[in-house]
């Protein structure tokens, strides 16, 4: 009990947690409420093109007279979505894969390993790229499987070795002498000591799965259908925005997708501290 | 070391718009791949053609002549050299067709290889006179766009190819007869130098003045109008949106007209129908798409007015002429979402189950997909203003984006709902547009087909475009007179629907070179170095370009 | 009871697991019932590995471990289980024993739910009451605590009552008193002891000869995963043959006499003979003979229950 | 060390073959034939379509059974045949390549290797100096979550067009012709610079605050307090942390490699930079699935040589590992 | 006089509160001495020697003064101690086993050290190399990185280094605890035998191995929650004892010859108090069996026998 309080007034009192936190429920908080705040859907045509921010249209417009503020809160839904996915699925399968090759060890490990580092060594958005610009009909959730589905390797290493250390620690002798299952000793035994670790593990993912997003969206090949902050850049810079002057099609939608990449990575190094006494400042 | 070789800047354009890649061929022969300025500044065709006046100028021919029905003489221009300094002969012009025969010794499959459906033969009649013998009704039409389509080869140099280097071979040493010459090339341009030797010196009486021409290789709009801005840019091919506000914005950037559209026409933009599948092959249907897209929300919106919406007819202004506008006034349609509510009402498309979209007369749902290609900007925006105004009406139809290749691979193979298509270029005959809708015969539809994607049947209307195959160049009322039958079938059956005629995107800064074509001057060259639009007058383009420097 | 016979184990050791690392040498004796045997060596000599292997939380390389005449390595799923119902183990270091983010006590919810699902919850914490209670602690004080909210030797006495929830009949206690105070070392030690009594063996793991003197009835002398010496304790103190045995008699710290003057061969990295004497190279007894350098003794009973390997008392 | 490299090499081969392997079913299970598309780029009409499709189908050996085609596949890699591009019909695709690689090379190599070293040296400042990571650090994190292309497009627009001191697009000036000249090497140089910049702001803000977070951790250890104990200077404990922080920081850059390449191709795409990434989006846009086998076979090859570089560098510099290998004390 | 302490004091910060760790400490330690510092874990050992040589947070100075070789010690200012540290108070540290730089050649690191605390290596080196030999190592080891030592071996280098500038006083923090018998003694008696050498003056030898500090220490002081209980010659300590705890603490060792069928060992019941809200008075007192009403007040320390000081209200008024 008292070491969770202690967790949680630490968690309090790092700046850099408060500040990664804030920056991130406003944007999920615009998510949210974003779409109530505008009469308009992220794909009518409801202003003169091009005009600057307005009182009507507090980002502008685009070239179709789109409002951006209305694209701009319709795509942190799909940008959170991506994050969401593409990190459960990464940190599950970097979980899976990590446990059991640091758990069983042996040859499972020596096959997993090689696993790892072969989808490690390949450029795995270059793969990404070729195989996205193949499937048919492209959505926001089938490109954040992909992303999950290749960015599992460096936590499946840093969970193997991890792992690894903890299998050698006595309680895990204990609870196998207490005749619980290995899947068991995993889920019940190691996986709640890693789980900060594993909690910051995902916090990576997330913020990697949304840059990767972002750029398969800005190469055209995210999802064909509805707004995204990636597709929001890509347009933008199709219909040659920064070049027109029409700086705010193009600013906010990477304002965005930098806050709150940068803020899950802040919070990631708070957490740190938080969880490691070693790097806390008295 | 060599000394380092520049290109004076007032000695240089440059160009851009039609290189997607890097230049990996000189071969005039290698149709959608050679690079920019193969044919028209080294590899030349007996005519040119200007669609704007709508006539045929002879060019390495100096003049050409049916003596009867099957026989055209063409004789050839004196004193033209290649630029390996042989002389061009009859030889060389017979050589060139020769090799497109798939009866002949080389059987190269090439643009122009259908020109042997009516040859017969060549004979060279004299040193300078080649003799082509038509078979029987010969179809002048398409006759006269190989002409000015086939770019004449040397004799010497190509007859020791092999077949594959002919067709395919990158040609990496072109001899030609044409005002430039190959300077250098790399990934991300295009260098030709002028060749001072040229013939049409005498004839025009001047020499491009453009001592370089380097073509950029397009890399994204947003570079082009980068450099448009920095004026490291002379001419942009590029579709380049929002241009509209830069020519009026004082960045020195000019275009063809003043005004919206900004652009000449160089193609029609239709939507193809697929009439195999249902409700598509209902024309009441067909006929009630037409009705219902707010044209001028993609004009406006989509294209911020640099696009014309086009005639209901899918004419380009160059056929004009062509036009039967009272009939077009009687069967033509405009944008009216309540009439188009009416024919489907009329038809028997009600709303049964009652989700707000229209079922079929016999009560089938309809959920159709409109397409264009993921990336396609502009052509996305306007799918999505279609299936909006579909919606509107109660057709669900819902927009799609597959990739190039499965949008492709749906047209070629008929399995497409309904998509946009621009391929029916400006050409210098209007068989060219409807044999690219009325595409026949329907059951050899090859898997590379050109053209009728939707399989649109109608045994009249491939008989019309026979016998307009077959009209004497020049001879408009007989023109008119099978298109306006045409212009019926189109506009009535709907096989499919203009909608938007795509501009000849052509941006010029005139900080180093002026004198470029616009409606106002006297400059009525078709401003583009696009493949193809060269030897349709792109090169007076060039000869009429004077540097700013002089002014 | 328990009956190791010739158990060998080999570590793939080396940074990219190159080498071989021989950590127990055909090793063989056997526990009776209510029995403690002391396991002695310096650290390294493979006193875990044995306790480890006869636990099943590895392998053996080679040779068997039987307890009540079956062979444990062929143990599978519910044979295991029923296995673990009569053999358990208590490790050197409590507080990694349990896992920190759970209650101590979270040990006998485990076993509630993987050995008697079903008992009623309320008879269970019954039975806890009583095991806690019967190593001498009171539940009220101990249950409901994190780990680090409690010391050394309570957590060693938790593990202890844990063994009596299960039908034990053998334990292994490895070194589960040097990470103790002086003054709670005593109590377990006392426990373990009392524990006997109740018809329980142990096997005790230890570097300390000292408690294993105090303990055990019978002590197993190991030098580098071999056995050198082994017998009644007593007689084993009492008459230490093996110069490994006596040069650790001579560096005990003891409270009653200072350390005598003897030169300590120190444990340096050094090659060992590849089939000699295992003590070989350290060995300063004037029975050092060169065919040590080439030959490892047998064990030789020197005394009724009591054998030494060493050409000292070959005959 | 000779098991080490064994598997290290296994493991290269692996992904080798793997990674080839992926590499030559994308053109035969993707929808689409590629000869349809060259035809009907090519505008070709009646009879001539026949020909030339049978011509090419022969050509590009499509016309083969599918293990035959694999087969092939492999013979012709060893040869240095990629096949013949596409989109840039008759040019080879290895030569494409090779005209494309001296551009990847000449933005990868820098960019990774400066704000390597840049990045650390800024970062480890970061972690002695409070004001310093206060102030400057947040900057590091706001670097790393940049978008590379949105920070590219970004740099373009202010170096380009606002302020335009540096050239846009291409890869040296338009005006000029290769040589060897300062000119050129300079135009080389300017155009060079700004793709270069937005590689290398975005990988020094992540190697920044990896440097101070695990210098933070090095400070923390127990052969930091025993020199602290001993009176040592900051100084020197502050060199020990850093040169120990080091070591997982090459590790990671063979965790990055595969992200960087991704990086780069971005970048080229935003300042039409006549890269290897440029090229691969080309042929993604154009079909043309052989140029982009080519291009993904050398960006797999161009990160397996980068890991094996990492590496052995690794071995050289750990003395554990080093130790570990050839035998050391045991 | 080698080391005089004065109401030494130091607590932890935590969120929780002071954990007070050292309360009022005084003693004092003579030239030649080795004193053994014995307590259960927890008791506040480590803080006292850290607190000499490196008083960091969570460490909090509260009050008393140091004197080494009568200059005082300004222990709480890190910057001012440094001239002190190394050259005349060193330790080994409870962490020897990782207190080399694992990347650096040991040599290296001695070298950079010398250096940095501006001395020259090259004079040293002999010498080195003479109290390698003195701990049986070979100079092979400056050679060599930590990882390819041996525990033992990490351990003497350690020592060592530690010792380079024949520092005045040497902490030693649980040097033998992760060791085995060989090596404890080994070890122990090197620590013997750099007093004897004159390398050091004098050591603190923290320990909770009773029976190591019988074989080496001449005086042992024997610490419980913090606080000072009793310190005398180690004949005293081990042979008799008069503080309660050390009686209990004394009489629970099992040493050779000992058999619990023979001689049943008792513990000291009850658990040692938490520091975060110890108990007023005597920190001992509920578990003590004497314990009795003025035990509620802090006993003082103090001398009862030449060089027996002792912090019991029962014990010491009998004597005083
Ligand atoms: N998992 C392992 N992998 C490789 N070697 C190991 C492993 N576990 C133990 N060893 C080695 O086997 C030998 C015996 O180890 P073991 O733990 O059994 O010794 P021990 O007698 O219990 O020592 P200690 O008193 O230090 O606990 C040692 O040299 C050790 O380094
Ligand atoms: N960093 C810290 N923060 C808070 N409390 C601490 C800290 N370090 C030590 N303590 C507390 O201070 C008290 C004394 O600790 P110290 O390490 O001096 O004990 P010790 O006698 O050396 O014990 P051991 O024998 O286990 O080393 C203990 O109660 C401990 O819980
Ligand atoms: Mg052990
Ligand atoms: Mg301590």
């Amino acid at each position: 009990m008292k070491k969770k309080n202690e967790l949680l007034y630490f968690a309090l009192r790092n700046t850099k947690l408060r500040i990664g936190m804030a920056v991130l429920l406003f944007f999920l908080l615009l998510m949210i409420i974003g779409p109530h705040l505008t009469p308009y859907k992220p794909a009518d045509f409801v202003g003169p093109s091009s005009a600057p921010p307005s009182k009507e249209f507090w980002f502008g417009t685009t070239t179709f007279g789109e409002d951006v503020f209305t694209q701009f809160v319709y795509g942190l839904a799909p940008t959170f979505l991506v994050g969401i996915v593409g990190g459960v699925i990464g940190t599950l399968l970097g979980m899976l894969i990590g446990f059991v090759a640091g758990y069983r060890g042996g040859a499972v490990d020596e096959v997993l390993n090689i696993l790892t580092n072969v989808v490690l060594t390949i450029p795995v958005l270059a793969l990404l790229l070729v195989l996205v610009a193949y499937i048919p009909v492209r959505g926001v959730l089938i490109e954040a499987v992909f992303i999950g589905l290749t960015s599992w390797p460096w936590a499946a290493r840093a969970i193997r070795s991890q792992t690894f250390s903890l299998r050698t620690r006595d309680f895990v002798g204990l609870a196998k002498m207490s005749g619980m299952s290995s899947m068991k000793i995993i889920f019940t035994e190691i996986a709640p000591n890693m789980a900060s670790y594993l909690f910051m593990t995902f916090i990576l993912m997330f913020g990697n799965s949304i840059l990767n997003a972002a750029t398969l969206d800005f190469l055209g090949l995210g999802p064909t259908e509805g707004v995204s902050m990636g597709t929001m850049m890509n347009l933008a810079v199709q219909w040659s925005a920064l070049m027109l002057g029409v700086w705010w099609w193009f600013i906010p939608p990477g304002i965005a997708i930098t806050c709150i990449v940068g803020s899950l990575y802040v919070m990631n190094v708070g957490l740190d501290e938080v969880f490691n006494p070693k790097l806390r400042e008295m | 070391a060599p000394a380092a070789v520049e290109y004076p800047r007032n000695e240089t354009l440059y160009t851009s718009g039609t290189q997607w890649g890097a230049p990996s061929s000189w071969n005039p022969l290698n149709g959608g791949g050679y690079a920019t300025g193969t044919i028209g500044l080294v590899y030349e065709t007996l005519f040119i053609y200007d669609p704007l006046a709508d006539k045929f100028t002879p060019y390495l021919a100096e003049s050409a002549n049916w003596t009867d029905a099957t026989t055209y003489e063409v004789k050839i221009r004196q004193g033209v050299k290649w630029t390996n300094g042989q002389p061009l002969t009859a030889d060389d012009v017979k050589f060139t067709f020769d090799i497109a025969n798939p009866n002949g010794d080389t059987k190269a499959g090439l643009g122009y290889s259908a020109l042997w459906k009516f040859l017969d033969n060549i004979e060279i009649k004299d040193a300078n006179t080649v003799v082509f013998k038509f078979k029987e009704n010969p179809a002048y039409q398409e006759i006269g766009f190989y002409f000015y389509f086939a770019p004449i080869l040397n004799k010497a140099i190509w007859s020791k190819m092999k077949l594959e280097d002919i067709t395919g071979g990158a040609n990496k040493n072109p001899v030609g007869t044409g005002p430039y010459k190959f300077q250098a090339a790399d990934q991300d341009r295009m260098v030709w130098v002028r060749n001072d030797a040229w013939w049409g010196k005498d004839v025009f009486g001047k020499l491009p003045a453009p001592k370089y021409i380097v073509d950029i290789v397009n890399g994204s709009n947003n570079v082009a109008l980068g450099k448009m801005l920095q004026g490291g840019l002379d001419l942009s091919n590029n579709f380049l949106p929002g241009v509209a506000s830069l020519v009026n914005g004082g960045y020195g950037i000019k275009t063809y007209y003043k005004e919206a559209p900004y652009m000449l026409s160089a193609n029609v933009a239709s939507l193809l129908i697929n009439e195999q599948k249902k409700p598509m092959d209902d024309v009441k249907f067909r006929t009630a798409l037409a009705w219902m897209i707010n044209i001028n929300d993609i004009v406006e919106k989509d294209y911020t007015g640099i696009v014309k919406a086009a005639d209901p007819t899918g004419l380009l202004p160059i056929w004009d002429k062509y036009i039967d506008k009272d009939q077009v006034k009687e069967l033509g349609w405009s944008y009216d979402p309540e009439k188009a509510k009416k024919i489907l009402a009329d038809a028997g498309y009600k709303d049964v189950d009652g989700d707000k979209f229209l079922e079929a007369p016999d009560g089938s749902k309809i959920a159709l997909k409109v397409t264009c290609p993921s990336g396609w900007t502009d052509w996305m925006a306007a799918i999505q203003i279609i299936s909006r105004d579909a919606k509107a009406i109660g057709l669900n139809i819902e927009p799609d984006y597959p990739d190039y290749g499965p949008w492709r691979d749906a047209q070629l193979k008929g399995t497409f709902d309904l998509t946009l298509q621009n391929e029916a270029q400006m050409s210098s005959t209007v068989w060219s547009y409807y044999s690219w809708i009325f595409q026949n015969p329907l059951d050899k539809i090859a898997t590379a087909q050109y053209g009728n994607y939707g399989r649109y049947d109608n045994k009249e209307a491939f008989a019309l475009v026979d016998q307009l195959d077959k009209v004497k160049l020049g001879d408009d009322a007989a023109i008119k007179e099978i298109t306006t039958k045409l212009q019926k079938i189109t506009m009535t059956e709907m096989p499919t629907i203009p909608l938007w005629y795509n501009g000849l995107w052509a941006q010029y800064n005139e900080s180093v070179w002026t004198n470029w074509p616009s409606a106002d001057g006297e400059n009525h060259a078709l401003p583009a170095m696009w493949r193809g639009y060269v030897n349709m007058s792109g090169i007076q383009m060039l000869l009429n370009l004077e540097p700013a420097a002089k002014k | 009871m328990l009956k190791i016979e010739d158990i060998t184990k080999t570590y793939k050791t080396g940074t990219f697991g190159g080498k071989d690392l021989k950590a127990v040498k055909n090793v063989s004796f056997d526990i009776h019932d209510g029995e403690i045997v002391s396991l002695i060596g310096e650290s390294g000599s493979g006193k875990s590995t044995i306790g480890k292997m006869i636990l099943r939380l590895i392998s053996t390389t080679s040779g068997k471990i039987y307890f009540n005449d079956k062979d444990v390595s062929l143990l599978k799923d519910s044979e295991l289980k029923e296995y673990y119902r009569h053999v358990q183990g208590v490790f050197q270091d409590p507080f990694s024993t349990y896992n920190p983010i759970f209650k101590a006590d979270r040990i006998f919810s485990v076993l509630h739910e993987e050995f008697f699902p079903h008992i009623p919850a309320s008879e269970w914490k019954g039975r806890v009451d009583t095991a806690l209670k019967s190593v001498g602690m009171n539940p009220a004080h101990v249950l409901n605590k994190f780990p680090h909210q409690l010391s050394g030797g309570q957590l060693q006495r938790f593990l202890i009552a844990r063994a009596l929830l299960l039908d034990t009949k053998f334990l292994v206690a490895d070194e589960i008193i040097s990470m103790l105070d002086a003054s709670t070392r005593i109590d377990v030690l006392n426990l373990l002891s009392d524990l006997r009594s109740k018809g329980l063996s142990v096997l005790f793991i230890t570097h300390d000869l000292s408690l294993g003197y105090y303990i055990s009835e019978r002590a197993v002398i190991l030098y580098k995963g071999s056995v050198v010496e082994i017998g009644e304790t007593k007689k084993i103190f009492d008459n230490p043959v093996h110069p490994y045995t006596r040069m650790l008699m001579s560096c005990v710290p003891r409270l009653d006499k200072k350390w005598q003057d003897v030169e300590v061969e120190l444990t340096e990295k050094k090659p060992m003979t590849a089939n000699g004497c295992v003590f070989y190279e350290r060995c300063h007894s004037e029975y050092k003979l060169d065919e040590c350098a080439h030959q490892s003794p047998a064990l030789v009973e020197v005394e009724p229950n009591h054998s030494v390997a060493c050409v000292c008392c070959k005959g | 060390m000779k098991r080490y490299f064994g598997r290290k090499l296994l493991i290269y081969a692996l992904t080798f073959f793997i990674a080839v392997t992926i590499n030559w079913m994308i053109p035969r299970f993707m929808p689409g034939n590629p000869v349809d598309i060259m035809i009907s780029r090519a505008g070709l009409r009646g009879s001539a379509v026949t020909q030339m499709y049978s011509y090419y189908m022969d050509a590009f050996g499509l016309d083969q059974p599918i293990w035959k085609q694999y087969l092939n596949f492999w013979i012709a890699i060893f040869h240095g045949d990629l096949g013949t591009s596409i989109f840039l019909f008759p040019t080879p695709v290895i030569q494409v390549i090779k005209d494309a690689l001296p551009y990847d090379v000449a933005l990868l190599l820098p960019s990774i290797l400066l704000s390597w070293f840049a990045g650390n040296k800024f970062g480890a400042l970061a972690a002695r100096n409070k004001n310093l990571d206060n102030t400057l650090l947040p900057i590091g994190y706001i670097l790393t979550a940049v978008p590379y292309m949105w920070l590219g497009i970004l740099l373009a627009w202010v170096f380009c067009i606002v302020i335009r001191i540096f050239p846009l697009g291409g890869g040296y000036d338009f005006s000029m012709q290769p040589s060897y000249t300062w000119d050129f090497y300079w135009s080389l140089f300017n155009h060079w610079v700004l793709p270069f910049l937005s590689l290398f702001i975005v990988q020094f803000g992540g190697w920044a605050i990896g440097m101070r977070n695990l210098i933070i951790y090095e400070l923390e250890a127990d052969y930091s307090h025993f020199l602290e104990a001993l009176g040592a200077p900051r100084k020197l404990i502050r060199n020990y942390a850093y040169n120990n922080a080091i070591l997982p920081q090459v590790t990671g850059v063979a965790l990055q490699i595969g992200v960087i390449v991704t990086g780069a191709l971005a970048t080229e795409v935003v300042f039409a930079y006549p890269g290897i990434g440029y090229l691969i989006l080309q042929a993604i846009h154009n079909q043309d699935y052989f140029l982009l086998q080519g291009c993904f076979l050398f960006v797999v090859i161009g990160v397996l040589i980068a890991n094996f570089v990492v590496d052995i560098a690794y071995i050289l510099i750990d003395p554990r590992t080093r130790a570990g290998m050839t035998g050391g004390a045991e | 006089m080698s080391l005089k302490i004065e109401n030494l004091t130091i607590y932890y910060q935590t969120i929780a509160g002071n954990v007070r760790a050292l309360e009022d400490a005084s003693f004092s330690l003579a030239d030649g001495e080795i004193m053994g510092v014995a307590g259960e874990s927890g008791c506040g050992k480590s803080t006292l020697s850290n607190s000499l040589i490196y008083l960091h947070a969570p460490m909090k100075y509260i009050r008393g003064r140091v004197f080494l070789d009568g200059e005082e010690l300004p222990i709480h200012d890190t910057q001012k101690m440094n001239p002190f540290r190394y050259k005349k108070i060193s330790v080994i540290p409870q962490y020897a086993m990782n207190a080399m730089n694992p990347t650096k050649k040991i040599g290296r690191m001695v070298e950079d050290l010398l250096k940095s605390r501006g001395e020259n290596y090259k004079e040293i080196l002999p010498e080195v190399k003479n109290r390698l030999e003195l701990v049986k190592l070979s100079p092979d080891v400056l050679n060599m990185y930590p990882f390819e030592l041996s525990g033992g071996m990490k351990q003497r280098m350690v020592m060592v280094i530690s010792t380079l500038l024949d520092p005045s006083l040497l902490l030693a923090d649980e040097v033998t605890s992760a060791l085995d018998v060989s090596s404890q003694k080994a070890v122990a008696e090197m620590l013997v035998g750099f007093r004897d050498k004159k390398i050091v003056k004098s050591i603190m030898l923290i320990t909770h191995d009773i029976s190591i500090l019988y074989q080496t220490a001449n005086t042992i002081m024997v610490m419980y929650a913090g606080q000072l209980a009793e310190k005398a010659s180690t004949e005293t300590i081990i042979k008799a004892p008069r503080h309660p705890y050390t009686k209990l603490l004394i009489s629970s060792l099992p040493t050779v010859g000992v058999r619990i069928s023979e001689n049943r060992l008792a513990g000291i019941p009850g658990n040692p108090p938490l520091l975060l809200n110890p108990p007023t008075g005597c920190r001992f007192r509920d578990r003590c069996p004497v314990a009795f009403a003025k035990c509620a007040e802090v006993p003082p320390f103090v001398e009862i026998e030449k060089g027996h000081f002792l912090a019991c209200w029962k014990e010491g008024k009998a004597h005083a």
